[in-house]
């Protein structure tokens, strides 16, 4: 039996024991326990320490809004800091440890920072630590040690660099209505809209719905109310309408009523079963939102309000009902109304004791003096709790005689023994998410809160989240929010009768006792009604500025429970009223989600791995694959022991010697076709395409609007109104959007159609003085020879019974061919290609041994074609129609563009025999000690297997005027500085024989 | 007003804090000015600092519209950095960091510039290359900048998903030491101060509703509080340009405005030391001094003024930030919030004379504003008290996307969404 | 005849996959697809390119966005984009029929049947392991029977028709389609699903 | 946000591609007017309130849509094809 848990009651499985260990202890509780109230009922008070000071901390709350009680949870190996002991579901075998501390809890050195007191308050950190202005601590450095320690300091738990093992999904979810909160409110709402015939999704994000119900102790309808709340609840799950989400947190309110929210599947679980993730990422688009998501209960400020053992009024209601877990043996109460009265008739109905309450009001209702009197207290009226005793556990407080009007404290000052000490200043509505969703909130004077703004089209409010605090009251608000989400009148209906409740509900406008001693406003934080009474001195009065000044509301629990009384303080020392002083708009999440839960799916798993037909062929083949965009591609096919060097060489010298082949299926492919196709291409490219007879093909280049080169590649006219258009592999996607853009927008007039034939078409490359041979030997159906096929010419046939579409054309600058088969017959083909290249030794080759032989030929790329360069920047002007204007024309020839001086395409060769590096700058002179003035850079480099040489093509200020000039490699990063030439791009081939032989 | 020092703190702790001064005055405006900066953030107070400072021109008014700050310098992921690669952006970027570097010591304000470097991923060997140049070209410019390998990520920085395994496998990465994170807000209450203490007046809850001309000219502004006359008229309203800009009546411009968000994870203890980047997407990140992640990415690609992001792009982020750091998908998301960008249509700034008589213009910072605060005021200042560009600002004129000479970082062209 | 070679891989092959020991939540499969075109009408004409295409295939087809039709074994199509059809069929002579039945006047045709490739999905928790990864409502009255829809999962396009109460056919790009099914397979482990 | 596709209905913006302002005017293709062509390339309306904007729904219909669009809200007010398109006889 545990120390402080009582002999009956509580919504436990009484008949089930659940073993826990925190901080290595091992303790016991019953499933429906939370951490928090496993611990207390284990008598442990001691839970946490606080950011800044490392102070004591207990269990303060019982729910979302916890502040202190943060601590690691450690499963599947992995750690998961500051959670709220208040939201863990007990469950065999969890562990749990705390935070912030060194070496112990129990002994935290970083408690030493209490001595700092007054020197480290708000904002102190900006006043110091900028160290000296000279001397080995100038500038930064001096700032830099000491923000060594701090960082050390700073901070709550500690996270670990282990893979997190856990699974996240996510899911899309429609409905009519999305109610948030599981309360009595939402429950009608939901049954209200379901009724009304609406597809409804209700999310709670408690384990079970019902809340407040589940510990009022209340009675509706004849039944306890918690006992209504699951009947009602069992209903709604009855129907195939309804989808009820518990463990569910609706976390963000994003445009077009699309909400996000979190699920937690598995986390109250031992283990996950087999495929289920730990949480599940919801986005759910809502017709309407009823917003029911209740109110959260804030403290009052007093000297020494931080000490384990005082807690909310409403926590300590809600353990002792659905916990029938007690706090302390003996319990004070302060409160500034008359919920807290509730709270001390639970502890005594929960067998325990009340030895005070201190009421700030003068007088109290007499339904709060009847509850008093059933809890066996006389409230001490008009006075104030005004500090605390106890160190690591609370052990009395200090009572003295206030004016609420005034908040004067007179009299003398009486201890009054107690280990726990409940307190309220009211209730404030959990208006997060209309906020969210664009509303301004608005002050209640009555109930000293923020009400939610007016509901428009997108959201309607029910319950305590509408202010409206009473049970009777979430009934009806919320049966008529449900029924005007579906679009329906309220309802006159009766309700199921409640006891009506004549408690005032109102409380006084007291948030804080002044008195001598440290009063936390912001727990976690540390932050002290003195800290922002500081803020005002320095100016720092906005609420952003209080806010960004103190940290004031920016801890885990963002302020849940201080943001109205730091307001109230604020708002006093400035002398106006709290809704002028401001409230801050509330952003998503509502509360701390799981950062893997949103990546969801994409979780281990953040792109889709793109593959050619032949990709298992080049992977079984020893290829060394590298990403390019989605795709993969070879780099190398490199021997047992060859370096990637060594094997480009091989591959490239293979391919000038003999023949290769490479994969070329990534290249974006275009189906272009209509009788305005021709035409729109002239648009499109810079060069002409109507001329283009069929069956062959020919190189395009295309422009920005802008000017600047964007894509190159070529396209095949297959028949007088079809083309194949195709793009670089990293720009396919660019360029389809590009073209579509043009056709829908700019010429709708023009009949053309677009479709996305890249994944259509496998498409092998074969290259080298034997291209053809190879050719001769498998192809079927046409002839290859010069004539049937001239270089740019089109055929088609079969290789190995699967048809293919030859083009004769070249990257290489060697005699070569683009061999395109259906996707799914391209490794059929590639392995004919290469049974019948074997005579001739045919080698692949990868992206390598491409870059090689494309540089050695002056090919320009995405390297070249970098979104900066134009086309005379590449010497590619020929290109240029002077006949007819094309998308870029208008604007290629503007006065920077044309500039002389412009960094410009040119030929590097490696005069030290050393090799160059892409991304290395050229220089006229200096060293790698004294490094000159960049004049450009270089785009690409490889050892020229034919010239025996490192050749590079680079950017180089003026381009071809510099042909024939020395200059020198410059690349600082890589150690590298050596002599070269500039020549021309062309190093291989310059007259195009071998391609043309 | 008391210098700041641990010695103030100390005097001032002994007598319970209680005299400790307002960080600025809250004066209200004069009829007229040398010179107003309309725009209270980051550019617009550091404009004024150096107006005072560097020019000797202290009768200055900053007329902000809400609270100091509550512009995107106080909306940012705090990093500062010179790792560009066009040596207009270089040359800028890293007079900045200069200027960073002793700014807590010239503010007399500790805005907690702490220079943890910044590290760029590669995950191919193009990527690879393109940061190499980049890496290069600030050696040549004079900054700073290595290549890592793999093995001396692993060491700088555990945690990252280093596998060859990985979806996108680090090849290597570029890093800047010099760079690093400051402290946003303190940023913009150092210079506050500072411009306060030198006589600028700072003018809070004052919105401009119009300007006040003279024929062509421009001679003032009018605001929620009443006409202000100025010889000179700055504007420094980044995201929110174009709405200042259409009450002069300049009613197109090459700017878009656009959300970016940003985000914070609950606090950790040390977790990662310098500030990283994802290749195989976009993601920055790094660790605040409080122990949060901080972090965020792309843009959410449409025009927009409402500081509201969008739900695709939070899972976007979360799901890099993840790819990067696998350990990080078990930690939680404290909170976003989202900034309006000056998109300018080549991804750099706008620091010129004009475009009408009277007006100076500061804009277009799209993600760069912040570690630009620093150069952008000192050199904006320069422009007002001179009425000619310093040579650091001379490459950002306006006239520059006609005559073709833009400075495109990332080679996008004029595409907003995509700088 | 070549036979085509399935882009899905060793790890999309028969057996029973997932938690299973509810029962069997979806069954996945690659239905034999000889035939995949996309036929696009000029303004005016989506009425006739859905007849032409309708005769070729054996199917009575409308150009409503969103309307489809199959014919079980046989051919299915339906409305991609406007005045754009996907028609697939088992047989791969029906894609020269539909080619051929595409007057140039009333569009174009383009074979994609080897661009893209077709994954099934039925059973009941089809629904729900589709919405794990698609922005769409599954729902029977939202997305009845016959009925298409184009849509994505990230970078991976996809098509979908619903060829049953608890049945949906998926069209996505070859290269992609290896990449989608591995997703789709983790998707469908929490239902437990069977390869078939 | 979600956007209603005058062909596929209402669809989740990750479907959608922004493809900016749709008030500027593309000047004669022969056109040499420099001013024009620079309002036309990077001068930008920019307005806070309505924007008329294309988006192409890259992952559905691929089609290019007219939309106008509260950039202060993100409200949308209406959504239309960008062009005339086959058989609705809906325009722009």
């Amino acid at each position: 039996m545990s120390p402080r848990r009582a002999a009956t009651g509580g919504l436990l499985d009484r008949t089930r024991t659940v073993r826990f260990t925190f901080d290595g202890q091992t303790y016991d509780g019953h499933p429906g326990d939370t951490l928090a109230s496993a611990l207390l009922a284990n008598g442990v008070t001691l839970v946490g320490r606080s950011f800044k000071y490392h102070r004591p901390r207990g269990v303060f709350t019982a729910g979302i809004d916890e502040p202190n009680a943060l601590v690691t949870v450690l499963k599947e190996g992995v750690r998961e800091p500051n959670i709220p002991a208040t939201r863990i579901e007990l469950h065999d075998g969890l562990r749990a440890e705390s935070q912030n501390r060194f070496p112990s809890l129990d002994y935290d050195f970083g408690a030493l920072n209490q001595l700092g007191g007054r020197l480290i308050g708000a904002g102190f950190y900006y006043k110091t630590f900028m160290g000296p202005v000279i001397g080995p601590l100038k500038g930064t450095r001096f700032w830099m040690l000491c923000e060594r320690f701090i960082r050390r300091a700073a901070g709550l738990g500690r996270a670990d660099y282990g893979k997190d093992p856990s699974r996240y999904e996510r899911m899309n979810a429609f409905c009519d209505v999305l109610v948030v909160g599981g309360g009595l409110a939402g429950l009608m709402a939901a049954e209200a809209a379901a009724k009304a015939g609406k597809r409804v999704i209700l999310a709670e994000q408690e384990p079970a719905v019902g809340g407040f119900a589940r510990w009022s102790g209340e009675t509706i309808g004849g039944k306890p109310a918690s006992v209504f709340a699951e009947q009602l609840a069992e209903r709604l799950a009855g129907l195939d309408t309804v989808r009820l989400l518990s463990r569910t947190t609706v976390w963000g309110y994003y445009d077009g009523n699309t909400l996000a929210a979190t699920e937690r599947v598995c986390d109250h679980l031992a283990k996950a079963p087999k495929g289920n993730p730990r949480q599940r990422h919801w986005t759910i688009r809502a017709g309407k939102v009823v917003l029911a998501a209740g109110a959260l209960e804030r403290p009052i400020v007093f000297p020494g309000n931080d000490r384990p053992g005082v807690m909310l009024a409403g926590a300590v209601r809600r353990y002792a009902t659905e916990h029938a877990v007690l706090p302390g043996d003996r319990t004070v109460l302060f409160t500034n109304n008359d919920s807290a009265y509730e709270a001390a008739v639970a502890i005594r109905r929960a067998g325990g004791h009340v030895t005070a309450i201190v009421d700030v009001r003068p007088s109290i209702s007499e339904a709060a003096a009847a509850l008093a009197s059933e809890a066996g207290v006389v409230p001490l009226t008009g006075q104030a709790v005004v500090g605390t005793s106890g160190g690591k556990r609370l052990a009395g407080v200090t009572v003295q005689r206030f004016d609420a009007a005034t908040g004067a404290l007179s009299g003398d000052a009486r201890p009054i023994e107690c280990d726990s000490l409940a307190v309220s200043s009211g209730w404030q509505p959990v208006i997060h998410l209309a906020s969210q969703a664009g509303g301004k909130a608005h002050w209640d004077e009555a109930l000293q809160a923020f009400l939610p703004p007016q509901p428009g089209r997108s959201w309607t409010g029910a319950g305590a989240f509408m202010g409206r605090m009473t049970t009777a009251e979430a009934l009806a608000s919320g049966r008529d929010a449900g029924l005007d989400a579906a679009g329906k009148k309220p309802s006159r209906a009766k309700l199921p009768e409640v006891a009506p409740q004549p408690l005032d509900i109102a409380p006084a406008p007291v948030f804080e006792i002044k008195a001598k001693g440290k009063a936390f406003v912001d727990l976690q934080h540390d932050v002290t009604a003195d800290d922002v009474r500081l803020a005002h001195r320095e100016g720092f009065v906005s609420v952003e500025h209080l806010k960004r000044y103190t940290t004031l509301g920016m801890a885990t629990d963002q302020g849940k429970s201080s943001n109205v009384p730091g307001l109230a303080i604020m708002a006093e020392a400035r002398g106006i009223a709290i809704p002028e002083a401001g409230t801050t708009r509330f952003r998503p999440p509502f509360s701390p989600v799981a950062i893997g839960s949103i990546a969801a799916e994409r979780y281990g798993d953040l792109r889709p791995d793109r593959l050619t037909p032949m990709h298992d062929w080049h992977v079984e083949n020893g290829a060394a694959m590298t990403p390019a965009g989605l795709w993969h591609r070879p780099l190398v096919y490199a021997a047992p022991g060859e370096t990637v060097e060594q094997a480009y060489i091989r591959e490239a010298a293979a391919v000038r010697r003999s023949v290769g082949i490479v994969d070329v299926s990534t290249l974006g492919k275009i189906a272009v076709k209509g009788p305005d196709a021709a035409e729109f291409l002239d648009r499109v490219y810079t060069n002409t395409f109507s001329t283009l007879p069929v069956g062959k093909a020919r190189y395009g280049l295309m422009l920005r609007e802008d000017g600047i080169a964007f894509d190159d590649g070529t396209t095949w006219r297959l028949g007088e109104n079809d083309f194949l258009m195709t793009t670089t592999t990293a720009n396919a996607g660019p360029v389809m959007q590009h073209l579509e853009y043009f056709l829908d927008v700019i010429w709708p007039d023009l009949r053309v159609h677009l479709t996305s034939v890249t994944d259509a078409w496998a498409g092998a490359a074969i290259a080298g003085p034997n291209a053809r041979k190879v050719l001769e030997k498998c192809v079927a159906g046409t002839a290859v020879d010069n004539e049937a096929l001239p270089f740019m010419g089109i055929v088609e046939g079969a290789i190995g019974g699967a048809p293919v579409m030859i083009c004769r054309l070249s990257f290489s600058g060697e005699l070569a061919y683009e061999v395109y088969s259906g996707a799914g017959h391209g490794l059929h083909v590639w392995e004919a290609l290469m049974e019948a290249g074997e005579e001739f030794a045919i080698t692949p080759y990868g992206m390598e041994a491409l870059g090689a032989l494309r540089i050695e030929k002056g090919h320009v790329t995405g390297a070249e074609i970098d979104g900066r360069t134009t086309a005379r920047d590449l010497y590619l002007d020929w290109m240029l129609s002077k006949k007819k204007p094309f998308v870029g024309s208008a604007l290629m020839d503007r006065p920077a563009l044309i500039d002389q001086n412009r960094i410009r395409l040119v030929g590097v060769v490696s005069l030290d025999g050393r090799p160059l590096g892409g991304g290395a700058h050229i220089v006229e002179k200096g060293s790698l000690d004294d490094l000159g003035q960049s004049i450009g850079h270089i785009t690409a480099f490889c050892y020229s297997p034919e010239l025996s040489k490192y050749i590079g093509l680079a950017l180089v200020r003026g381009g071809k005027a510099r042909h024939g000039t020395r200059a020198f490699v410059s690349d600082p990063l890589r150690k590298r500085f050596g002599p070269v030439e500039i020549v021309s791009h062309h190093f291989f081939d310059p007259e195009g024989r071998r391609m043309h032989g | 007003m008391a210098e700041y020092s641990a010695l103030s703190l100390l005097k001032n702790a002994l007598s319970g804090n209680r005299d400790w001064k307002p960080a600025w005055r809250k004066p209200a405006p004069k009829p007229s000015y040398d010179v107003i900066i309309v725009g209270g953030g980051g550019h617009g107070l550091a404009t004024a600092y150096y107006l005072a400072a560097e020019h000797g021109i202290t009768n200055v008014a900053v007329i902000e519209k809400s609270w100091l700050g509550s512009g995107n310098i106080g909306r940012n992921t705090t990093i500062v950095r010179s790792n560009y690669l066009l040596p207009d952006s270089i040359r800028f970027y890293d007079f900045s960091v200069k200027l960073w570097e002793n700014l807590s010591h010239e503010l007399n304000y500790n805005v907690m510039f702490s220079q943890r470097g910044v590290l760029n991923l590669a995950h191919n060997p193009g990527q690879a290359d393109a940061y190499i140049r980049r890496g290069n070209a600030m050696r040549h410019g004079g900054g700073d900048a290595l290549w890592l390998t793999r093995e001396e990520i692993a060491r700088k920085v555990p945690g990252l998903d280093l596998s060859g395994s990985a979806r996108f496998p680090v090849v290597g990465g570029l890093l800047q030491q010099r760079a690093g994170t400051a402290r946003h807000d303190a940023v913009a209450w150092g210079y506050a101060r500072g411009a306060d203490r030198r006589g600028v007046d700072l003018i809070e809850n004052c919105e401009v509703t119009g300007f006040l001309r003279d024929g062509d000219r421009i001679v003032g502004v009018e605001t929620s509080r009443g006409e202000i006359r100025a010889r000179k008229v700055g504007l420094a309203v980044a995201g929110s340009t174009g709405r200042v800009l259409k009450l002069a009546g300049i009613d197109s411009f090459p700017i878009e405005s656009h959300v970016l968000q940003a985000f914070v994870s609950e606090a950790l203890k040390p977790f990662v030391d310098c500030v990283v980047t994802f290749g195989g997407g976009h993601l920055y990140m790094s660790q605040s001094d409080k122990g949060g992640l901080v972090f965020g990415g792309s843009l959410d690609y449409y025009n927009s003024y409402a500081q509201r992001g969008n739900l695709p792009t939070v899972e976007d982020v979360m799901s890099e930030i993840c790819a990067m750091f696998p350990s990080v998908a078990r930690l939680r998301l404290l909170r976003s919030w989202g900034g309006v960008m000056d998109m300018s249509m080549d991804g750099s700034p706008i620091i010129t004379k004009g475009p009408l008589p009277g007006i100076y213009l500061n804009c277009g910072w799209c993600y760069g504003g912040f570690k630009a605060t620093p150069a952008s005021g000192f050199s904006f200042a320069h422009t007002i008290a001179r009425d000619e560009p310093h040579a650091i600002n001379a490459p950002y004129t306006l006239s520059r996307f006609e005559r073709g000479a833009v400075i495109d970082e990332t080679g996008h062209g004029p595409t907003p969404k995509l700088h | 005849m070549v036979e085509r070679a399935t882009p899905l891989g060793t790890d999309f092959r028969p057996g029973s996959y997932g938690d299973i020991a509810g029962g069997v939540g979806v069954t996945l499969s690659a239905p034999p697809t000889g035939t995949i075109v996309e036929a696009t009408a000029w303004p005016g004409r989506d009425k006739a390119l859905a007849t032409a295409l309708g005769k070729a295939a054996g199917l009575t087809l409308q150009p409503a966005p969103g309307s489809g039709a199959f014919k079980e074994g046989k051919a299915a199509a339906f409305v991609i984009g406007p005045g754009r059809f996907l028609v697939s069929g088992k047989d791969e002579a029906l894609s020269g029929r539909l080619t051929q039945a595409v007057d140039p006047q009333t569009g174009t045709a383009t074979d994609l049947s080897h661009g893209r490739t077709a994954l099934r999905i039925e059973g009941p928790a089809a629904e729900w392991v589709l919405a794990k990864l698609f922005a769409l409502d599954f729902s029977q009255a939202a997305f009845p029977v016959s009925a298409g829809r184009a849509t994505a999962h990230h970078d991976v396009f996809a098509q979908i028709q619903r060829t049953g109460e608890s049945r949906f056919d998926l069209y996505v790009f070859r290269s992609l389609a290896r990449a989608f099914s591995g997703v789709l397979r983790h998707a469908a482990e929490e239902a437990g699903y069977t390869i078939r | 946000m979600l956007i209603s596709c005058p062909h596929c209905g209402p669809r989740d913006l990750a479907e959608f591609s922004y493809q900016g302002d749709a008030t500027r005017i593309r000047p004669d293709p022969a056109s040499t007017d420099a001013k024009a062509w620079y309002g036309y390339v990077y001068a930008r309306p920019n307005p806070a309130g309505r924007h008329r904007e294309f988006w192409q729904h890259a992952g559905g219909c691929r089609a290019h849509l007219l939309v106008v669009r509260d950039t202060l809200t993100h409200e949308i007010y209406e959504v239309t094809f960008a062009r005339p398109l086959p058989g609705t006889g809906e325009t722009a």
